[in-house]
């Protein structure tokens, strides 16, 4: 890092894309604004008053034809512009399919980060290069913004929703974090660092932590000790929804609408199962709400998500 | 006919017309369901603005400019919830 | 008092800067008109903000909307688009030089007027009984059951916080008027009625809307 | 010219004199008589005195924040206290600068000037805007003394309805205040243009400054409720409890977001089509040369009102708003700059073939020309999807948003108040010093201000007092040009206030301008014009031959013998 940066670095796969796009708009608009610039300076010198340029009426030409010509230009350079903004813009919009996953959990004035084995972080998100990493984000509070301008990305985080965001690291190296959205008091000590390295310095990195179970497994120990197993389990006493294949289909609800069962879901249904229970249900299973806390609720989703559609996996 | 002359035959009829669009909204509430309370709802309370505007506000006889007035009160409406929609309908969920 | 002697008592009603009165008149609609444009924005953005909430669960919204009291909302329809009648009628007696009777109609609609909000306070003092405040103890559980509640209050607190100004800036009408301290001519009490349909416009659209239609 | 009027009856003359008797005479009535002010000139000064008054508040609030900035490490200030300035900067220069800036100064003071009318259409309505945008002003600063609030203008829930610590609702109230009072302001100048516009004045003989005072009054009338319901919802969360915008309970913060930038995008305008007004008038005086393209700027002004109302979700795209919502905006946002880039193109268009002069109103205005070109190109850049969210939230915004508003609004308003001084005090003002100060303001601010579309894209974010240490050189920089920039806006409260006691009376058309106003005496009179003006021409009727009088010839004598 030099003392005296006036440049980002390029160190994710959007970089350049949003650097190429950046030094058009320098070029372009510098060029618009030296022109205009430059009329000025050129008129108010050759038209001062008393000057001996020849005054009188405007050509016809200038009149009309100009004003026309320069609000088409405009307009078409503008819309020029928008659609290479907007094709640069789609291309970022998903996470290729198999990325690996880190979730990300923001409160007042930390970040808490948790590798799919079970690793934990603070304001410190360890990643490997080359890789595509999705970030599964949630708030605790208020709303915060996860921002890497090094990676040139930024994602506010909202309380109460999972938003996500992702990168393809180009660079090792240690690039800083910062919440851009004002969250209160300590706001400019909400930064911290995402640390790139190889591929085989991250797998013994994350080997090296001592991950209490990976988070799934993390999900089952609750599971089991919250009471979750004792109604949620084919055949027991009590009519409750068997979860094994639940993830990622859609379900009929009491009141006739449907529900994609996913991350936002399971979390409603974790902390406020009386409203609009499954179709078929009674609203009997009790609220968590104030028992478990976010990072609790990803491993449990991370834990109903590893069920997948093997019936096997509650026996 | 003398100026002292108060028209109250048209307010009246559109006073009446509205007790009856109440009247009907509240047993769309209480016995109709689904789509027909819903639409029902919504198309009687439009029924009753414009009986409101034109019956008693009289906002035919109002000279153009005040009628693009509340117009552009519309569109501009119109805007707001379009766009804000546009997001809320295109969320990925 | 005869009529007459009450208008010819009144000052003029010709202001500053104006210096004929039917175009001050027309400026004076136009202005009212304008403010109710506005007015139109500041209801529309929350029936926006309503119509947002409910598309994000239209479920809870239904659920919650079945506590809420039809018959005190289709009695306060009714009292409403009454005193509607009652003001349109008081300007074009007004206009008709008919003192008596558009002073009439002016209490009447100011009584209207209050017997809503008397009609509003009872079905609040309901509300409050069944514990539809969202907070702590409301009745129907942590979740968007208490955004519908959360704009049921706001929009009728806001709309009775309109209809209270209206009540007064009627009642200011009928003291003047009957006092004849205000010319029947006045742009005023045409202005103050235009004020007055709006806010009962906005009632039109709030019965339908939240009491009955999110139902579904 | 007058002297040829033998008086005949002393009454009369009398009566002739008090008619004349410029606005400023006293009536015997002292202060009250401004406190209760109708005339719209006299109300005109009261705006004027109030935000001078805010601005030097939200000033001086911005000489806190350049001062913690000089060090990385935040030693001056604490972390709550650096959260209330920037709250009182932006809550202060927003709501109670810039929104009635030229508007409520020039417009009141102008516009029935400039169309021929006695007064505006509802002078005490008028009075009441004052009363309802200081009272406004009073309970934000009322809420900064009772412990201040932290949330920064924006009020972004949930933090402001749940988490923030500090008083919001004080000053939510207040903001909510004074929006009444803009929309006060925006019904009656629109009903004034409407009808009060003196015989022969058709809609396309007003000059362009009334057109943006025309445009800016309706944008005020249809985004200020929104402002004003959307806090009222704030307020409500936070005084009971309700979850509208709670996530947790249901609600959505981005609901909060598209009903605030509904309002916030389209204020931007409320404070820039004015000030294109006022720059309008004063490059078209001093290049004496007719604006280039009028219907053209008509509709440029127009159009920017009303697209200006659909580019919000340009602030929401990094928010969690869907992405296809960001690409509909993002295409309007690209738009919405045609219109602006046109009223460029056309005021460089204005001085070719002109003769043209550089006095101080003229300087300002170049310079606001040259400001507002970079301000709005730089939108371009966030008006691009993925250029914004490297950029949104950062120092780059910072700086956008003060070269269209500082570089743009307050460069233009300095163009007015000197152009319009003589009109409004009667006086002249000191050339040279003013001069100085245009030059110097321009210098301090590209100094202040475009360091920081360097940090912004370097990712430096915005309302952190603590910060990387490599940022360091470009913010001392930037605190350095601050203190240029704070002495150019000192220098003309010193000699304009100088200028009102001691300044050369002025004659009714110093720089021998088109346009209504200068047809009446200055100050002018109570009633503006002694018989109702008749218009037979457009607004800019300056012959191409036409030659500036030079400023030490300005026609002072001539004016002597006018009275």
């Amino acid at each position: 890092m030099s003392a005296f940066p006036i440049f980002p670095r390029e160190a994710s796969s959007f970089a350049p894309k949003t650097d190429a796009l950046y030094f058009t708009l320098v070029v372009l608009s510098g060029s618009i604004a030296l022109l205009v610039f430059a009329l000025i300076i050129v008129f108010a010198v050759r038209y001062r008053r008393g000057s001996s340029a020849p005054r009188g009426a405007l050509p016809s030409l200038i009149k009309n034809e100009f004003e026309i010509g320069w609000t088409s230009a405009t307009l078409f350079v503008f819309l020029m512009l928008f659609w290479w903004a907007g094709s640069n813009q789609i291309e970022q919009l998903l996470p290729p399919a198999q990325a690996m996953e880190i979730h990300v959990v923001a409160k007042q004035w930390m970040w808490k980060i948790q590798h799919a084995n079970g690793a934990r972080e603070i304001n410190m998100l360890h990643a490997p290069i080359d890789e595509p990493i999705r970030l599964d984000m949630t708030s605790q509070d208020v709303i915060h913004s996860f921002s890497v301008p090094d990676f040139r990305i930024k994602q506010d985080i909202l309380p109460g929703r999972y938003v996500e965001s992702w990168f393809r690291a180009t660079k090792t190296g240690t690039f800083r974090l910062y919440c851009t959205q004002f969250c209160g008091t300590a706001h400019s000590g909400m930064v911290g660092s995402v640390i790139i390295m190889s591929k085989a310095d991250f797998a013994s990195w994350l080997a090296a932590q001592r991950p209490a179970g990976d988070l799934a497994g993390q999900g089952r120990a609750l599971f089991t000790s919250l009471g979750c197993a004792g109604c949620h389990m084919p055949g027991g006493p009590i009519h409750a929804p068997d979860l094994a294949g639940l993830y990622g289909r859609r379900v009929p609800l009491s009141n006739g609408a449907f529900a994609l069962v996913d991350d936002g879901y399971i979390r409603d249904r974790i902390l406020d199962p009386r409203s609009n229970p499954p179709a078929g249900y009674d609203p009997i299973m009790p609220s968590f709400k104030g028992e478990v806390d976010d990072g609790e609720i990803l491993a449990l989703t991370a834990y109903i998500r590893s069920l997948g559609s093997s019936r096997g996996a509650l026996q | 006919m003398s100026a002292r002359n108060v028209a109250w035959l048209g307010p009246t009829l559109a006073w009446i017309i509205l007790l009856c669009a109440t009247a009907a909204v509240a047993w769309l509430g209480l016995e109709a369901s689904g789509r027909l309370r819903f639409g029902g709802a919504l198309a009687i309370a439009a029924l009753m603005l414009g009986t409101l505007a034109f019956g008693l506000v009289g906002v035919g006889r109002n000279p153009a400019l005040l009628r693009l007035v509340a117009g552009a009160a519309f569109l501009f409406l119109a805007l707001m919830f379009f766009l804000s929609f546009t997001d809320l309908m295109t969320r990925l969920r | 008092m005869t009529e007459t002697a009450l208008a010819s008592r009144a000052p003029d009603p010709l202001r500053e800067p104006w210096s004929d009165l039917s175009r001050q008149r027309e400026a004076a609609t136009l202005g009212m008109w304008l403010f109710l444009m506005s007015e139109m924005l500041f209801f529309g953005a929350l029936f926006m903000a309503f119509s947002f909430s409910r598309a994000l669960d239209p479920a809870a919204f239904a659920e919650a909307a079945r506590h809420a009291e039809i018959a005190y909302g289709a009695a306060n329809t009714a009292v409403l688009v009454t005193s509607s009648l009652t003001i349109t009628i008081a300007v074009r007696a007004a206009n008709a030089e008919r003192a008596t009777l558009a002073t009439r109609l002016l209490a009447a609609t100011a009584l209207l007027g209050v017997a809503f909000l008397v009609i509003k306070g009872f079905e609040y003092r309901d509300d409050l009984r069944n514990h539809l405040f969202p907070g702590h103890d409301f009745a129907l559980g942590e979740n968007a059951t208490q955004i519908f509640w959360a704009f049921y209050w706001a929009m009728t607190g806001i709309h009775a916080i309109h209809l209270t100004v209206g009540v007064a800036l009627v009642l200011r009408l009928f003291w003047l008027v009957r006092g004849g301290r205000m010319s029947l001519a006045s742009p005023q009490l045409e202005v103050t009625s235009l004020y007055w349909h709006l806010v009962d416009a906005f009632w039109i659209v709030l019965f339908p809307v939240l009491y009955v239609a999110v139902r579904a | 010219m007058t002297d040829a009027v033998a008086p005949i009856d002393q009454a009369e003359l009398r009566r002739a004199r008090v008619v004349a008797a410029s606005y400023l005479d006293s009536e015997g009535g002292g202060l009250s008589e401004w406190l209760l002010a109708t005339d719209h000139k006299r109300i005109a000064l009261l705006y004027a005195l109030m935000i001078t008054a805010f601005f030097f508040i939200g000033g001086a609030a911005a000489t806190l924040i350049r001062l913690e900035l000089i060090s990385p490490h935040g030693h001056f200030l604490t972390d709550d206290e650096y959260n209330h300035v920037f709250t009182l900067h932006g809550i202060i220069m927003v709501w109670f600068f810039l929104v009635p800036l030229i508007p409520a100064t020039f417009g009141n003071f102008l516009l029935p000037l400039m169309i021929g009318a006695p007064d505006v259409a509802f002078p005490k309505l008028n009075l009441a805007s004052w009363y309802l945008t200081l009272i406004g002003g009073i309970c934000v600063l009322a809420a900064m003394m009772l412990g201040g609030v932290d949330t920064g203008w924006t009020f972004y829930p949930p933090y402001s309805t749940a988490f923030s610590n500090s008083n919001v609702a004080v000053a939510v109230v207040g903001v909510i205040i004074a929006g009444f009072g803009t929309i006060a302001t925006g019904v009656n100048f629109v009903a004034t243009t409407h009808t009060l516009r003196a015989p022969g004045m058709t809609w396309f003989r007003m000059p362009l400054f009334v057109w943006t005072i025309y445009a800016t009054s309706l944008v005020m009338i249809l985004a200020t409720p929104v402002l004003a319901i959307t806090l009222t919802l704030v307020a409500a969360d936070r005084l009971f409890g309700l979850p509208v915008f709670d996530g947790f309970r249901g609600g959505d913060p981005l609901l909060f977001q598209h009903l605030f930038w509904f309002y916030s995008h389209p204020a931007v305008y409320i404070m820039i089509l004015p000030a294109m007004g006022v720059v309008t008038e004063v490059i078209t005086c001093f290049a004496r040369r007719r604006v280039f393209g009028y219907a053209m700027m008509v509709y440029a002004v127009l159009s920017i009102a009303i697209i200006g109302f659909v580019v919000w979700g340009h602030h929401m795209f990094v928010s969690g708003q869907s992405v296809f919502a960001s690409l509909v905006f993002s295409f309007l946002s690209f738009i919405v700059a045609v219109p602006s880039a046109i009223k460029v193109f056309n005021w460089t268009a204005t001085l070719y073939r002109g003769q043209i002069t550089f006095e101080a109103p003229m300087l300002y205005a170049l310079g606001f020309v040259g400001l507002f070109t970079i301000g709005g190109l730089t939108g371009l850049f966030l008006a691009s999807v993925p250029i914004d969210i490297q950029v949104t939230g950062t120092y780059f915004v910072v700086a956008h948003f003060h070269y269209v508003m500082v570089g743009g609004a307050v460069s233009a308003y300095f163009a007015g108040l000197h152009f319009w001084w003589p009109k409004i005090t009667g006086r002249l003002y000191p050339e040279s010093w003013a001069r100085f100060a245009a030059a110097l303001m321009f210098f301090g601010f590209n100094f202040t201000f475009f360091p920081q579309f360097i940090l912004g894209y370097l990712g430096m974010p915005r309302r952190y007092h603590v910060y990387p240490p490599e940022f360091q050189p470009l913010n001392v920089m930037s605190s350095a040009g601050a203190v240029v920039l704070a002495a150019a806006y000192l220098m003309p409260l010193g000699y304009l206030t100088w200028a009102c006691f001691y300044g050369k009376p002025s004659p009714a058309n110093p720089w021998n301008a088109k346009g209504l106003e200068w047809q009446t005496s200055s100050p002018p009179p109570k009633r503006n014009f002694l018989r109702t003006p008749i218009v037979t021409e457009g607004p800019y009727d300056y012959h191409d031959l036409d030659i500036a009088p030079e400023p030490q010839a300005r026609p002072v004598d001539a004016a002597r013998a006018h009275d």
